[in-house]
């Protein structure tokens, strides 16, 4: 049998020199994604630090080193090995994972890399949410939970070969046809997404949020350059994000090279469209808006990067700019507070991108993908409505299962009173009252406001 | 997975180098974001910020469905290509063309450079309506019939034209490496013509006709930013070998880039330092960016020591530029034209004069006889040069005028006194940039 | 397009691989600036940065014409290297040879590093001359001077003298990946000795004793500075593999330097909350440098674990070295030599304790039996460690006691008290680096 590969391999013109330098330009693509994508570390920190009162700063920006720093310790011990861990020989199941814990018997390093940096990428998502209001022991253990179980469980059923959800394997295949999330809208930003959602749910809205009359009482983040600077870093990190996902490069150009145009184009009308929205509804250039409509389309177009066509993914972030104005809206109407609007964004737009994969997947794409069958289109595509019914499937169960578990641990941290700051600590603001003092200290001599 | 030819890993790794130089390039968009906000008053800065994004954004979209269009879809014009509006003809094809796929973004992030550009030389004043305009024409139309003239292999400068073929200027045609003059002499020219038809920013010049200083809000912002643009450089410069073949010209390519950079910042900061001003780090910062600026049309046709000096001169180039500007009275508040605008063509005539015969050989290749004028190439070349520069400024002069002039006719070009005087923020954008909490967080006396 | 054999495939590989190294551990030099900047009071923020952009801008121009041809240039002498300067002996022959392009690239901004963590320590009170000078006889002599003892092919410490040969130190040589001692204690010994010189800020020690704490003035920049710095050390550590065949290697590098930084993070928080202070962010970013400055050495021959290990380690060096500091009165307002200097030398030593014995044959292999003490290995590895901690000690101290001395002698090294009150950025740098309006962009009280 390895005679006759390496006479194909001679017969195809490929020697053995050949090979390594594939096998090597590959890992190399791999690593240089993982780096980009560990790199949207710094862009949620900046983010998420430009978007709270300059109060409440160092308290979300150790938040953000932590989840890179404790996320990497608790996907190196746990995570890995329940997202995607099997054992020559040893039984594997469709839910979880099972070995390879610390990394044993293990050497596709890069692949633990880039993998590790979009764990991190999850739990990061949720501190947005919970931002300014939530203890820190509450913040360890979330993260910790979910970067160690709750998380990987989900790759799990998605991505690993053996999963109950996944494309990737020769047969029973959920509706033949199995869940299509290329690079995660729903494995990761739904995952995060909802798991925020529980957070803002069960923590409750900021002191002050919202007036006696239900009125939305305005709360700015502090610093708009840092809101731009986290923008622009998560967009380049998405060239990381989605056409890293296709984890090969040498006979993979072509989906990489058409994954990362729908990605820019994708991010581009979502910008473009929540410019419009907010200047056509209130007569404002908002740039925060704007950022958030660039998010939101990447968001969306991170599972359909690589199986839909470059002109839907403007469809997609025009949708998606949508999607986040009107999750974002609800959740006020629902009065619950998402200082960072990372429900609405990472977990509507991250199940609405799952969703548009069911109808818009071509199905030449599926085929070079997936390797998934003509019907496994999207019903705009000719599909049968197999896949449609995949992702819904998917959409739902993770929903449930972050949901549910989130929703468990939150309220059960909110029993023992270890949830929440008191009123009096969040109104000093937490770096005060529980990080050592404020995050910045300026002690320059400005002019006295000539108005106030 | 299937087993590859040497051929096809090949074309492979030229995508992937297409794509890093891509998204290099494209971080260079965050660079300027905050070169531009550290660089205005704090009251301006989410109008700046805004307008950077947006360049990125609605560049994308304008670029996929009309400007790469017509810089370098096929044609058989001299002036203007035209084909494959909206990606049309491609995604039509079962086969997808990656490498279309990869120029496109590559091309796209430098589109959206020389939209930005422009923003810097308006602000704090210019009407964001306004904006919206100049900035579709820029990308639409303007920018990209210069990209076509330049680097399509039909546009009459070019010297990319097929192996077969001379260049329509003879010669070398037009050497233009990566754009010193078809990115940022031509967004460097729209600001120039920008910032004249917009007029200063209210009490820039006292009746005197003495400059009134505006310091910009954030020196970390601009040095900031200053950082990432030299680190998208890399992309810039080495990627526009555009092959993965050119790898050792790419290594050069980093070389002299670095070395005009340096030596731009420490010339401009010497200068600075001898008219008696203290250390400031701007310009030291704006000097990085006239040396990057000054190499990126020779950069690979030209040896370390004569990058090490172009970068040199680039650094008086834009210190003369920025002070003949003030006393024009022309109120450029990022000195985007003459880091840009002079530097470009500083940038484009120094191919003409250092062009190695050697490296001119081996990167363009049609005509032996013709290289850099000091290096014993004869005039020819630095005639092709002279010939571009004049085209590009005749082009974007010509169309921005009519831009900004009807913009002005309009009365949609600049904010009213009122405005500008509270800050675009609070008037245009819902409100400041900044709002830290009374009392906490700094001691301001 | 002409078609490559693999060989040359792999050659280009090899180039763009070093490319990619030298962008991004260029990129640290941003993440310096900012991390410095934000540890600063506001009122030295320009003069911070300023160092730090020259540090690129000063340095490449050095490197260029002496530093390289003193670090890696060809020469038979076990001390210093002396070839190509000015890069004349190259660009004299017609072939160039891009290897040595992308290396210098790769090589620079790694001097670069060694410069900037100087400036840390000296913050604040340093004359911007005598930063000037003592950049320059870094650059120039004092790192390429270690750089040719232990990565030159020559060099009487180097692990990596040609096949045939044996390291002059016996055994595998001083084993030092990329750069704990080379690069790290280097700079951080620098700094020790210039924070010793210069001595602490006024008002940082009161006449009792204790300590005034001194915070800097942006955790936001600090952050975002250590992000990147991160980010850049996969630069740093992974393509300190230097060629593209040891892509398996270089992806293991990345695990193991993810791990110490990690882990160093967390134990430095620990450690500070479990001393009873609040959980602040400074004592992780600076926990995470020290992490990465541990792993740097032993990255590619240790194990996961042992890279855990190292960086949990690494954690508590850098907080038990800072206190010592402290206790000794002398100010590193960055804590330049706890992270760079004391990490470095755990780098260093902790190679000949966990190296493992198949990594240290695969990577260095010219002798089997020599690898880590804790792993079967024996005291060799050790004691060759050793010699290059002591080696490297002496002769950075040695040098530098020289330039800070005369620097002391001359009166040049430390601003006026009344300078330093002021802030640096008013009296030597024209003016804040913050300009807020006032009643704008703040609302202060």
């Amino acid at each position: 049998d390895r005679d006759i590969q390496d006479l194909c391999k001679v017969l195809s013109g490929l020697t053995a020199a050949d090979a390594t330098i594939t096998g090597s330009s590959d890992n190399q693509f791999l690593l240089s994604s993982a780096y980009l994508v560990f790199f949207m570390q710094a862009g949620f920190a900046m983010l998420c630090a430009g978007s709270v009162r300059s109060k409440n700063t160092k308290n979300i920006l150790i938040k953000n080193v932590l989840d890179a720093c404790v996320g990497a310790i608790a996907f190196f011990i746990f995570g890995f090995g329940f997202a995607y861990g099997t054992k020559e020989g040893k039984s594997t199941n469709e839910f979880i994972g099972n070995w390879n814990f610390g990394l044993q018997d293990f050497t596709d390093w890069a692949g633990f890399l880039f993998q590790w940096a979009f764990s991190a990428a999850a739990a990061t998502i949720v501190s947005g949410s919970v931002a300014e209001r939530t203890a820190f022991q509450a913040y360890l253990g979330y993260s910790f939970f979910l970067t160690a179980f709750v998380y990987p469980v989900v790759v799990h059923w998605v991505w690993d070969g053996n999963g109950w959800l996944t494309a990737f394997k020769d047969n029973d295949k959920l509706f033949d046809c199995g869940m299509y999330d290329f690079a995660g809208s729903g494995v990761v930003h739904m995952t995060g997404g909802v798991a925020g959602l529980m957070g803002a749910m069960i923590v409750g809205p900021r002191t002050g949020r919202f007036g006696p009359d239900g009125r939305v009482v305005a709360m700015p983040g502090h610093n708009a350059s840092l809101v731009v600077l986290g923008t622009f870093i998560l967009w380049v990190g998405w060239y990381g994000f989605n056409p890293g996902s296709q984890l090969a490069i040498i006979g993979s150009e072509a989906v990489v090279a058409r994954t990362a145009v729908s990605t820019t184009l994708s991010a581009a009308a979502g910008g473009v469209t929540a410019m419009a929205i907010n200047y056509g509804l209130y007569h404002v250039w908002d740039l925060i808006a704007v950022c958030n409509g660039v998010l939101a389309g990447l968001v969306g177009i991170t599972a359909g990067c690589s199986v839909t066509e470059p002109w839907t993914a403007i469809v997609c972030g025009f949708i998606s700019a949508w999607v986040i104005h009107g999750a974002g809206k609800l959740l006020l109407k629902l009065k619950i507070d998402d200082p960072l609007e990372a429900a609405p964004m990472h977990g509507a737009c991250g199940a609405f991108g799952v969703f548009w994969v069911g109808l818009m997947a071509k199905k030449e794409y599926v085929a070079e993908v997936y390797s998934g069958a003509e019907k496994c289109a999207g019903v705009f595509y000719g599909g049968d409505g197999s896949l449609l019914g995949a992702q819904v499937v998917g959409v739902i169960c993770i929903f449930l299962w972050v949901g549910g578990l989130l929703g468990l641990f939150f309220l059960a941290l909110k029993k023992m009173n270890m949830l929440r700051t008191s009123p009096e600590e969040e109104q000093l603001g937490l770096d005060e009252s529980k990080h050592g003092g404020s995050a910045y200290n300026m002690e320059l001599v400005a002019p006295m406001p000539t108005e106030m | 997975m299937a087993d590859l030819t040497t051929k096809e890993i090949q074309e492979n790794l030229d995508i992937l180098w297409l794509l890093i130089g891509a998204y290099l390039v494209f971080f260079m968009q965050c660079g300027f974001a905050l070169l531009e906000a550290g660089s205005v008053r704090a009251k301006n800065t989410k109008n700046i910020l805004l307008k950077n994004v947006l360049d990125a954004c609605l560049g994308a979209f304008i670029w996929w469905f009309m400007g790469f269009p017509i810089a370098l879809g096929d044609s058989s014009g001299k002036f203007a290509g035209g084909k494959d509006f909206f990606m049309m003809d491609l995604t039509k094809e079962l086969t997808n063309n990656p490498t279309y796929f990869a120029t496109w973004m590559f091309q796209w992030a430098f589109a959206a450079t020389a939209a930005t550009i422009v923003s810097g030389a308006v602000a704090e004043r210019c009407k964001f309506v306004a904006y919206l305009v100049y900035t579709t024409a820029l990308t639409a139309f303007i920018y990209p019939v210069v990209v076509h003239w330049a680097w399509s292999s039909e546009g009459w400068l070019s010297a990319w034209v097929s192996e077969d073929e001379k260049p329509f200027l003879k010669a070398n045609g037009f050497m233009d490496f990566a754009g010193s003059g078809v990115v940022h002499m031509t967004g460097g020219a729209a600001a120039l013509m920008g910032s004249i038809f917009l007029g200063p920013r209210t009490g820039r010049f006292t009746p005197a006709g003495s400059v009134v200083d505006m310091p910009g809000h954030s020196t970390v912002l601009a040095a900031l930013g200053t950082f990432i643009l030299w680190f998208g450089w890399y992309g810039f410069n080495p990627v526009s070998t555009l092959a993965f073949e050119y790898m050792g010209d790419a290594a050069r390519v980093a070389v002299t880039t670095t070395l005009a950079a340096a030596t731009g910042g420490c010339t401009t900061l010497a200068i600075h330092v001898a008219l008696k001003n203290p250390p400031d780090v701007f310009p030291a910062l704006n000097g990085i960016l006239a040396g990057l600026v000054s190499i990126t049309g020779p950069c690979p046709v030209v040896e370390p020591w004569a990058a090490a000096f172009i970068g040199f001169v680039g650094g008086f180039v834009y210190y003369g530029s920025s002070t003949l500007l003030k006393k024009l009275q022309i109120d450029d508040p990022l000195d985007a034209a003459p880091v840009h605008f002079f530097c470009g063509i500083w940038g484009v005539l120094s191919v003409g004069l250092f062009a190695e015969k050697s490296y001119t050989k081996s990167v363009y290749g049609k005509d032996e006889d013709s290289y850099g004028a000091f290096m014993g190439g004869g005039g020819k070349q630095l005639g092709n040069q002279i010939i571009g520069v004049l085209a590009i400024i005749g082009w974007v002069c010509f169309t921005c005028s009519i831009v900004f002039g009807s913009l002005k006719a309009l009365k949609l070009l600049r904010v009213s006194a009122e405005d500008e005087e509270v800050g675009l923020d609070s008037s245009h954008h819902g409100g400041d940039a900044y709002n830290f909490e009374a009392g906490r967080g700094k001691t301001v006396s």
